[in-house]
């Protein structure tokens, strides 16, 4: 995986791998290939979306009780 | 006793005699004269009218003589009635500035004259022997008050008729005098009280009706006043009473000062009783508006710092609130932007998958009929069918034409391939066949 | 005091100074005076009345220049 | 306090005072100066009520016997 | 603390602080340093308003006996 | 924290955020980064609003019970 | 089998075999030799079909769950 990927980039590769497979523009040699790497962008994203969920609840939670 | 006198007539308004005849009052004559002085007052002397009822009678030594047998009383008043008339007349008509009547009244300059309020200095006008002066100055000096005086004597005969013109002078002696008289005193002492016909004489009667100072009168006599004593500032009775009349002034002056002098002390204690509850007043005003001032501004104050703390508290609470909601905002966002990326992201997941199998799908499909077709184009499932494979020199001929009679041709079947010469060629439209 | 005042004189400033009184005019910084000045006028007057004319003279030049 | 003040002048100014007091137109900042001044006119007025009775009760005690 | 502050003048002055914390144009920001003013204000006014009592109390007992 | 951040400036960068997120323009990477930033921005604001309402507390207090 | 024979090369070629039996005059024995090139073909792009199909389902299922 690369290390400075970020999600948006991540998501925006897989938009267009699915626009890709949507038109069957992928042959069936590169799909297995292409599904492997939008498997492992999902994973990325959803990692992503998970963690920050994660931070954002925290860092609210940490708001909340001082609020007026 | 007897009285031998002389009645003359004299001319019209002068001195001078026109007749004369000599008379005697016997013993009755003369007790009838001595009536007649008491009842008129005036002395029977010179220069008096007088109606007489005489007898007549002669004495070769004495020679014509008249006795007297009566005297009129009642004519010698008449007559000195009509003398004073003609006196006051007189001074009506010459010095009209200085007499002049008001009713019965007569006012003259002195008695218009005001009375000093203390009567101190006094020139006192009379005959040193007499009583009368002698009882002014008694009654004066022994008061009881304690009141003094300065008495200038001017003394002198102060009767008789013929003394008018000296008295007069004595007034002017003492007009003249250059010393300052709260008073003249005029008074006449004692013996008969007849003859006031001095007091009625013109000259007399001018200088006292003109005369600067008010001229106090104690003439004795009981009955009717001279026209002196109407002229003068005051006229008494007796010079007792003259005395008694100036103790009296006096006195009521020291009266009237003492009451003054009593008012003075009541109004200034009253005056200082009312300063010292006037004082009172704005001392308690200025306590009281000072406290109410101070109070008003201690009150004032609380409220505007109550004031300035509430609204403190107040903005604090405002800013309070909208911070409050720029949070609610900040803290729901971010969850709502990521539930809606999970849903995209889930959103393309499912299409990948969908995709992904739909793909391979048809390529399996497309294979599969790939197959077929090479499977029907493969000659052995025709050959079985009973049809056969010619071929002419090597190549497979699909309508003959390329076939001549003669000519070798090779015949591929199902099972054997034969080798055979072609005997003839029939063109055929083969409908026969068609599907 | 004035050489030639009379009782009179005497007297009416006397009457003045109790009108003054009675109708108020008179300031307390001037009562005292006032007041002493009719002590001096009432002493004048009595002494007049019981004086000799010696007496009054030598009274009056006591007074001295104390007038008003 | 002022060498020529009479009580005339000072009473006048405790008036005033008083109308001004009255009519609130007194500042705090001026109010206890306002007032030592009033403390101290009233006092003059009050020694000077003081000094001028005992001279009055002197000069009539003088004038003798008060009965007419 | 001005040497020549009145009260008068720190009491306008508190005046216009509160005019000003009522129109919303004042920042939290300046409203700290506002409130440090009318702080020092308040105290001034406060302690002018004791002193000027303590003065008024014993000026007023001072001229009170003495009354008429 | 900055040294020299004041309400006012945090309080307009927390509004800023907010708008930010509210028309969604904030990518998931920089999502929780934000959100620290508003969190802190928050906490300092409150923190602000808290200290400055001690002082009024406070200045309350010091005035004490001699209010009526 | 060539080594680097690709799906779409294959399939490619049985497209142009099939044209080819259809139009030109096919000798017995290249007829032969062609369906022999067809079956073959066939047989690879089936298998890689096959293996594909196997991966591809390998991946979905690891990727989980789609539906939310």
């Amino acid at each position: 995986m690369e290390m400075n990927l970020t999600y948006e980039a991540a998501f925006n590769e897989l938009k267009e791998l699915a626009a890709e497979m949507e038109s069957e523009q992928v042959s069936v040699d590169e799909l297995a290939e292409k599904l492997k790497r939008a498997s492992m962008l999902i994973k990325f994203c959803q990692d992503k979306l998970r963690s920050t969920e994660a931070e954002v609840n925290q860092i609210i939670s940490s708001m909340g009780p001082s609020q007026p | 006793g007897h009285r031998y006198f002389t009645l003359v007539e004299k001319k019209e308004g002068t001195n001078e005699i026109v007749a004369s005849l000599k008379a005697v009052a016997w013993k009755f004559g003369s007790s009838r004269i001595r009536e007649f002085e008491k009842q008129t007052g005036q002395a029977f002397g010179n220069n008096i009218n007088v109606l007489l009822n005489v007898s007549v009678s002669y004495h070769q030594r004495y020679g014509l003589q008249l006795m007297v047998n009566d005297i009129s009383a009642a004519f010698t008043i008449g007559k000195l009635e009509m003398e004073r008339q003609a006196t006051l007349q007189r001074l009506l008509v010459e010095c009209p500035g200085l007499v002049r009547q008001e009713g019965e009244n007569l006012i003259s300059l002195n008695n218009s004259l005001p009375l000093n309020m203390v009567i101190r200095r006094i020139a006192l006008v009379g005959s040193s022997a007499s009583a009368g002066y002698e009882d002014f100055l008694h009654t004066l000096e022994q008061n009881e008050f304690g009141y003094r005086f300065a008495v200038d004597s001017y003394l002198g005969t102060v009767q008789g008729e013929a003394n008018a013109a000296y008295l007069a002078a004595t007034f002017a002696k003492i007009a003249g005098s250059n010393k300052f008289y709260d008073a003249v005193v005029l008074v006449r002492g004692g013996g008969a009280d007849t003859d006031f016909l001095l007091f009625d004489q013109y000259e007399l009667c001018r200088q006292v009706a003109g005369f600067p100072i008010p001229i106090i009168t104690g003439l004795g006599h009981l009955k009717n006043h001279s026209i002196t004593d109407r002229l003068a500032h005051t006229a008494l009775k007796t010079p007792t009473k003259a005395a008694e009349f100036i103790l009296a002034h006096n006195r009521a002056s020291e009266d009237r000062l003492k009451a003054l002098r009593n008012t003075l002390i009541i109004k200034s204690l009253e005056l200082m009783a009312r300063r010292q509850r006037e004082l009172a007043l704005p001392l308690h005003a200025i306590i009281h508006h000072s406290q109410q001032a101070f109070l008003s501004r201690k009150d004032e104050y609380h409220h505007l710092s109550r004031e300035v703390l509430s609204k403190s508290k107040a903005l604090l609470n405002r800013r309070s609130s909208g911070l409050a909601a720029v949070a609610t905002h900040l803290s729901l966002a971010p969850l709502r932007i990521l539930s809606a990326e999970v849903s995209a992201l889930q959103q393309t997941q499912h299409t990948l998958r969908r995709d992904a199998g739909r793909q391979l799908k048809d390529q399996i499909a497309e294979v599969s009929s790939m197959e077929r077709l090479f499977r029907l184009m493969s000659p052995m499932n025709i050959l079985k069918k009973g049809f056969a494979l010619v071929s002419a020199k090597g190549y497979i001929s699909r309508d003959g034409s390329d076939v001549e009679p003669g000519q070798e041709i090779s015949i591929r079947l199902s099972a054997y391939e034969i080798t055979a010469i072609t005997i003839q060629k029939e063109k055929r439209d083969g409908d026969e066949f068609n599907l």
